[in-house]
């Protein structure tokens, strides 16, 4: 046991517990078909075995948002996992030579893909590729990658100047074996913060990309567009808008909370200022 | 210090170069031809040959990305395809229309942000504290749309105290311009303002930590009076960070807003631009984005240089 | 000058110091020592006021006329820095990273009261006092700049320069070179008025201090003149520190002390060492009172 | 023949663009200080003011009528009206028009009109114009000054679609000295002149003091431009406009449903939504699939989800409005069983490009789900409109299915044009709409009403509804125009009680 368990961790993990479940049994079943239009149904009450009522298609709200929390985990996934995956060594390799080319290099070329911010990413290859989850995900991706590598090089250069960095460094072993058994591990806590906030922000990124009209293509449900969708009926069938933006704000809040869980639970620096305590 | 700025400055010049190469090379990858784009489906093949010599766009891509790249210094966009519009004036309108947006926008987000942040650190332990980390995280989990989206219905629909959209510039009437932005101000400044307390919040807990605060204290400060004279100015220097990150995410947010709020400025010129296939404007846009970026970049870096002894 | 009655520290329900007694003179100078984890530093911290979040203490500590313990810290942070001042363990993060050092120095000062211009100057000569080499420079130059001892002789110039009646000092050599160890020992004897000196290492304590207090488990389990106490240590703790120690002669050490120190709340009822003392017996499960005067030990089978 | 179709087409897709596609910002207050004052929301803005070279409905929407004049329009009820024209008669072989024109009528640059400019302005479509639409005018012969008040129009054969391009943008008027500067400056005859243009925000209309007509009751008119339909929606409901021109969120009607503060205006449009089929390669240049499609598709129920039940059923390209509209709705039931039969057990794949346009996006995602019932799984892909859908749909042909909003009136023909994105290939259906054109009134009538039933026997394309022209206004804004057949928005009847 490396730490104690809190309150953000538990609430943080049933959330995101949550959508992780909602989307693996929507593989295997939802109520109703989430995209079968059916004018009978049309924007149909709650009750009768529609949970949470149908839209103006006559699709069931509820088979929409578990559907819909498939498209939130792709998306956060595969843009934090492209951003991670590329800017975590980046930053790592940035760090470890502080003063090379190499860092120069990368710090630069860094700070230019920062200056390509998510949207116009979008926009960008939206306009050349379509528009799309996909074009969506690598866009938030490649747009994440710059946060990713500034905090990992952040982190390394912290790392880089302990005592056991520089012991291995003086006992003679490689660069990428020090890399790999010091300071990945020592940044990890660090690395899993971004990767919660980052990942909180991919979805609320396509959400707005959604709602922009350059994010998943109808009909996948997915809860930016939706949102979108419940738009002109905002006044008088309020609960469309409400449902896919409570999913919203849970799911960002489930990472959110459960990434300050985990650092919580995981930063040895932490730990040690509790055990003074 | 000099020698760094002077480095630092070259950098930024470098970048924005090869900023403008990579801008005018996805440009070129955009499907479309300018010159059948600005005609219309149903134009003639010999108009479309004269209108492409008329753009310069039947010339080598090199000859043509140092006409633009050399317009660009004097300050000239070129002219627009579809508009036949110069493109400078219209993006020095819309670029004061969002830069107006977008710093009122972070200027609202610290002004909550810091003293909630900080407000939020020192009471960590107690009830308060835990309120406005909740609130924050709640904050940052809210759509920026969603919350424009809210703000009109409450402000502007429902209160009718509030234009639900628009905008007036300053020089025709400053109420009407103040009472225009303050809804996509507050729609911006509040979710920043929740992700930055969120990031002040961390940032002051971590000095808090600082054994110089403890000697601070030591020195017959209170704890209020460490973290005040020794603790912000520290803590300030991770925060500078996260605005420098913020910004860009807030041009993001400003895109967004602008939509809701129909606010005439750069994102919605971009979208424009894009639905359009205005590439050349398109392309002064992003441009602009971009160079605004590395610019904030800069800013931050001599900033942090500026906070941080260790780094000069 | 300092008087210490029943001093205990808590964190939420684990007492981490229990019901600590002791007594610093004008001008002595006491070592407190143990292994780390023995509450030495919390002990030193709560005389400040300077204990982390969630840890308090209650009892009492007297500062002359002035209460330590259990007052607001509007009333103690007057003290700090004037009366008493503490020096730290950790010289490399113990200063703030973006303040020029001499205006560091010079805080002490001003925030007691004396003129900025003056503070300034002062903070120049104290500088020079603790043996730095270009003073006027040092005071321009940021934290980063200095070496460890240099900034640990800075927080030594911080300490003293409202010349307090007490010093306290957690560790101030631990983190520092052996060579710079001696010379800011050297100078902390010199110019220490009372002194409370915390360390595991007892030759340090030996080389500073007239009398010392023993800590194990957050309890004073012997105290006495340190000549006494080092040669005839009476507690099976002393005896076990000062086997492992550098003091004894080659050849003659004992094996050092078996297992380690337990976290803090587990230490065993009654005697707190008894889980590792090989002399234990059920009588342990008693508690033993710290008994004696000038040389007072609390265990059921002292060593003679 | 091919003629017509074209013109129709481009129209059509003109209109669509205007009516769905961008806008921008609008602002609240706008600064005209008289009470008297009108402003009303469109969703897509001008890229610049000439219509002679740039393509889209929104320059005529906002000029046509309003600023510029021709010898005709076209009225509220799709009938060819005098304007600039006081009368014309036509030759017994319907090949030569004699206009007369109106009298001590001046642009607004104060130069008078006069038959020349009548010449100048029709010659110029020939010379200068730079839109494939031009080429409806080739019919035109010789254009004749006969007087100062008189011209004659001699065509080269019959044509009954000649007047009707004379009430389009196509017989605007020019002064001989007021071409200069169309992108930013028109000069015309008509009741309005442009006072400002604030970019990406609104165009501001002033009354023409030295209009021959009845001159406006409003000291200017507005019109503010909204990319989103929920912030247009917002700016009526607080005061921010006057008039929504185009409801883009029919749902949305029930927040002006009280009377005393609004009014909704129900009318009519040319507008067609049509499911396109790509007749030139598999799957759908089997006209079975396409049947198949027609009977796949509930049209009732897509209008009720897709557009709240507004607009109306169509079964072939002609809107209840013209003459030889018949109604068609019965020639494809909706009848899954049948449509399986048709496609003999089989599935297929299919790629719907549709533009990023409300309509278009909610309709397909309702028939890709009645679609899917058959054993068609069309995958959606919404592409930015216009430039995107237009270049890769309407130019490429690259696509299987779509949909879009073809607006123009009388635009059948676009399927006689066998390059036509449709792809529709049916020498007959060319051969029905030349005789159309060139017949009598009774022959175009009969001509076209067979040739209206074999686009629909052929499938050459599924049709979704007819547009409805939905307009919500203030209290107390009259002169409303209540259906939007023609390129322009009238604004010459607008009034504020």
């Amino acid at each position: 046991m490396r730490g104690r368990m809190n309150a953000g961790l538990l609430v943080g993990g049933v959330l995101v517990g949550i959508v992780v479940l909602a989307a693996l049994v929507s593989f295997f079943w939802t109520p109703h078909d989430p995209t079968l239009v059916d004018a009978a149904r049309k924007l149909r009450e709650p009750g009768g075995g529609y949970l949470l009522g149908a839209d103006k298609f006559g699709r069931d709200t509820f088979s929409q948002l578990m559907v819909g929390a498939r498209t939130t985990l792709y998306v956060g996934i595969v843009a934090v996992g492209i951003a991670a995956v590329i800017g975590t060594p980046l930053g790592m390799a940035a760090g470890m030579t502080p003063r090379g080319w190499l860092s120069e290099l990368i710090m630069r070329v860094n700070d230019l893909v920062f200056a390509f911010p998510a949207l116009l990413l979008a926009v960008m290859l939206g306009a050349v590729y379509g528009a799309g989850t996909l074009t969506a995900m690598i866009a938030i991706g490649v747009a994440t990658v710059p946060a990713f590598a500034r905090v990992a090089r952040a982190a390394t250069l912290q790392v880089m100047v302990t005592d056991y960095v520089l012991a291995a460094r003086a006992a003679g072993r490689r660069r990428p074996a020090i890399a790999f058994r010091h300071v990945l591990p020592n940044i990890g806590s660090v690395l899993i913060v971004q990767a919660s906030v980052s990942f909180a922000i991919a979805i609320l990124a396509e959400a707005a990309l959604s709602f922009l009209g350059f994010g998943t293509r109808p009909p996948t449900p997915s809860w930016g567009r939706m949102l979108q969708e419940s738009q002109e009926l905002l006044f008088s069938t309020p609960r469309l808008a409400l449902w896919p933006g409570l999913a919203i704000a849970l799911a960002v809040l489930g990472f959110n909370l459960l990434g300050d869980g985990l650092r919580d639970f995981l930063d040895p620096k932490l730990r040690r200022i509790r055990a003074e305590g | 210090m000099t020698l760094y700025l002077v480095k630092r400055l070259a950098v930024l010049l470098a970048s924005t170069a090869v900023a403008a190469v990579v801008v005018f090379a996805f440009m070129a990858l955009l499907p479309g031809d300018p010159a059948e784009i600005a005609l219309g489906v149903n134009a003639t093949p010999e108009a479309v040959a004269e209108l492409r010599r008329q753009f310069g766009t039947d010339r080598a891509p090199v000859a043509q990305f140092l006409d633009w790249a050399g317009g660009l210094l004097q300050g000239d966009f070129g002219t627009s395809y579809v508009t036949s519009a110069p493109i400078g004036p219209q993006i020095g309108d819309r670029l004061g229309v969002t830069a107006v947006l977008v710093l009122g926008g972070m200027i609202l987000a610290v002004v909550i942000a810091v003293p909630l942040g900080t407000f939020a650190a020192v009471h960590h332990r107690n009830a308060l504290g835990a309120v406005i980390s909740a609130a924050s995280q709640l904050g940052i989990a809210i759509p920026a749309f969603l919350a424009g989206i809210l703000l009109v219905f409450v402000f502007a629909v429902q209160a009718q105290a509030l234009p639900s959209g628009g905008y007036v510039p300053i020089s025709e009437n400053p109420a009407e311009w103040l009472r225009s932005l303050l809804l996509p101000w507050l729609s911006l400044g509040l979710v920043q303002g929740a992700v930055l307390t969120r990031y002040v919040r961390s940032a002051v807990l971590d000095v808090m930590r600082e054994d110089y605060l403890r000697t601070a204290r030591a020195k017959g400060r209170g704890s209020t009076g460490a973290l005040w004279r020794h603790g912000l100015r520290n803590a300030s220097i991770p925060v500078v960070t996260v605005l420098g990150l913020q910004l860009a995410t807030l041009l993001i947010g400003a895109v967004v807003v602008e939509r809701v709020f129909v606010v005439p400025g750069l994102g919605d010129l971009l979208l424009n631009g894009v639905a359009q296939r205005d590439l050349l404007l398109v392309q002064g846009v992003v441009m602009v984005l971009v160079a605004a970026v590395l610019l904030i970049n800069f800013v931050v870096d001599v900033a942090y240089h500026l906070l941080d002894p260790r780094l000069r | 000058m300092l008087k210490v009655d029943g001093l205990t520290v808590r964190a939420d329900s684990v007492e981490l110091v229990h019901d600590v007694s002791f007594a610093i003179g004008p001008g002595e100078r006491v070592g407190l020592i143990g292994e780390s984890g023995s509450g030495k530093s919390l002990t030193a911290l709560s005389l400040m006021g300077l204990l982390p979040e969630g840890v308090a203490a209650s009892g009492m500590a007297r500062l002359g006329d002035r209460d330590l313990v259990g007052v607001p810290e509007s009333r103690i942070k007057e003290l700090r820095g004037r009366k008493m001042s503490m020096v730290f363990q950790e010289p490399m993060t113990a200063l703030n990273p973006l303040m020029r050092v001499g205006a560091q120095v010079a805080e002490v000062m001003t925030l007691h009261g004396k003129p900025r211009h003056e503070a300034r100057a002062r903070a120049v000569e104290l500088l020079e006092r603790v043996r730095l080499p270009e003073p006027a420079q040092i005071a321009r130059a940021y934290p980063h700049q200095l070496s460890g001892g240099q900034r640990q002789r800075v927080m030594l110039a911080i300490a003293l320069a409202n010349e307090p009646g007490l010093l306290i000092c957690d560790e101030p050599t631990t983190a520092l070179d052996v060579t710079v160890q001696k010379q800011m020992l050297e100078l902390i004897a010199e110019v220490a008025p009372a002194l409370l000196f915390i360390t595991h290492d007892l030759a340090v304590v030996a080389s500073v201090c007239e009398r010392v207090l023993v800590m194990y488990g957050g309890r004073v389990v012997e105290s006495g003149p340190i000549r006494e106490v080092f040669t005839r240590p009476r507690h099976r703790y002393t005896e076990g520190l000062l086997a492992a120690s550098k003091l004894t002669p080659r050849g003659t050490r004992l094996p050092a002390i078996s297992g380690s120190v337990p976290p803090a709340g587990r230490f065993p009822g009654g005697c707190v060492f008894r889980n590792r003392c090989p002399q234990a017996t059920p009588a342990c499960e008693t508690a033993p009172e710290l008994t004696g005067d000038a040389h007072a030990f609390a265990c059921w089978h002292p060593a003679d | 023949m091919r003629r017509i179709g074209i013109w129709m087409a481009v129209g059509g897709l003109l209109l669509s663009t205007a009516a769905c596609g961008g806008g921008t910002a609008g602002t609240a207050g706008g600064g005209a200080p008289a009470a008297q004052t009108l402003s009303v929301g469109f969703v897509a803005e001008p890229a610049n003011l000439d219509f002679t070279s740039t393509e889209g409905v929104a320059i005529p929407q906002a000029l046509l009528v309003n600023v510029y004049e021709g010898l005709v329009k076209l009225d509220q009820n799709g009938q060819i009206v005098p304007l600039l024209a006081e009368k014309w008669d036509v030759s017994d072989d319907r090949t030569s028009y004699t206009f007369t024109l109106r009298k001590n009528v001046t642009f607004s640059s104060g130069a008078p009109f006069t038959a020349d400019d009548v010449v100048f302005s029709l010659d110029r479509v020939k010379t200068d114009w730079k839109l494939k639409i031009k080429s409806q005018l080739d019919v035109i012969d010789t254009v004749e000054k006969k007087d100062d008040s008189t011209v004659v129009v001699t065509l080269k054969r019959p044509s009954n679609g000649f007047l009707y391009s004379m009430a389009t943008r196509l017989g605007a008027m020019f002064s001989r000295t007021g071409v200069s500067d169309l992108a930013n400056k028109p000069i015309g005859t008509g009741p309005y002149v442009l006072g400002s243009w604030r970019r990406g925000d609104s165009i501001q209309l002033q009354p023409n003091p030295a209009y021959w007509g009845t001159k406006p009751s409003l000291s200017s008119v507005t019109l503010k431009y909204f990319k989103d339909a929920t912030a247009m929606n917002n700016a009526l409901l607080t005061g921010g406009i006057d008039a929504i021109s185009s409801v883009q969120a029919p749902e949305s009607l029930q927040q002006f449903a009280d009377p005393n503060r609004f009014q909704t205006v129900e009318g009519t449009t040319n507008g067609e939504v049509v499911l396109s089929m790509n007749n030139g390669r598999p799957p759908f240049d089997d006209k079975k699939v396409r049947q198949a499609v027609r009977h796949a598709i509930d049209h009732k129920a897509l209008l009720d989800t897709a557009w709240a039940g507004r607009g109306q059923l169509i079964g072939s390209m002609v809107p209840p409005t013209d003459p030889w509209y018949e109604d068609r709705t019965g020639d494809y039931p909706y009848d899954p069983a049948k449509a399986k039969e048709l496609l003999g057990g089989k599935t297929y794949d299919v790629k719907m490009r549709i533009p990023n346009l409300p309509y278009a996006v909610n309709s397909a995602q309702v028939v890709k789900s009645q679609l899917a019932q058959v054993g068609i799984n069309a995958e959606i892909e919404p592409l930015e409109f216009p430039a995107r859908w237009l270049d890769v749909v309407f130019t490429q042909g690259d696509y299987d299915m779509s949909i879009i909003n073809h607006v123009e009136p009388r635009d059948m023909g676009i399927f006689a044009d066998k390059s036509y994105y449709f792809r529709y290939d049916n020498p007959e259906f060319g051969e029905l709409l030349a005789a159309a054109d060139e017949g009598t009134e009774q022959e175009q009538t009969e001509s076209l009403k067979q040739a209206a039933k074999l686009l629909s026997d052929d499938a050459a394309a599924d049709f979704l509804f007819l547009f409805p022209n939905l307009v919500v206004a203030k209290k107390g804004v009259t002169g409303l125009p209540k259906n939007a057949i023609a390129e322009q928005f009238d604004f010459t009847a607008l009034a504020k009680q």
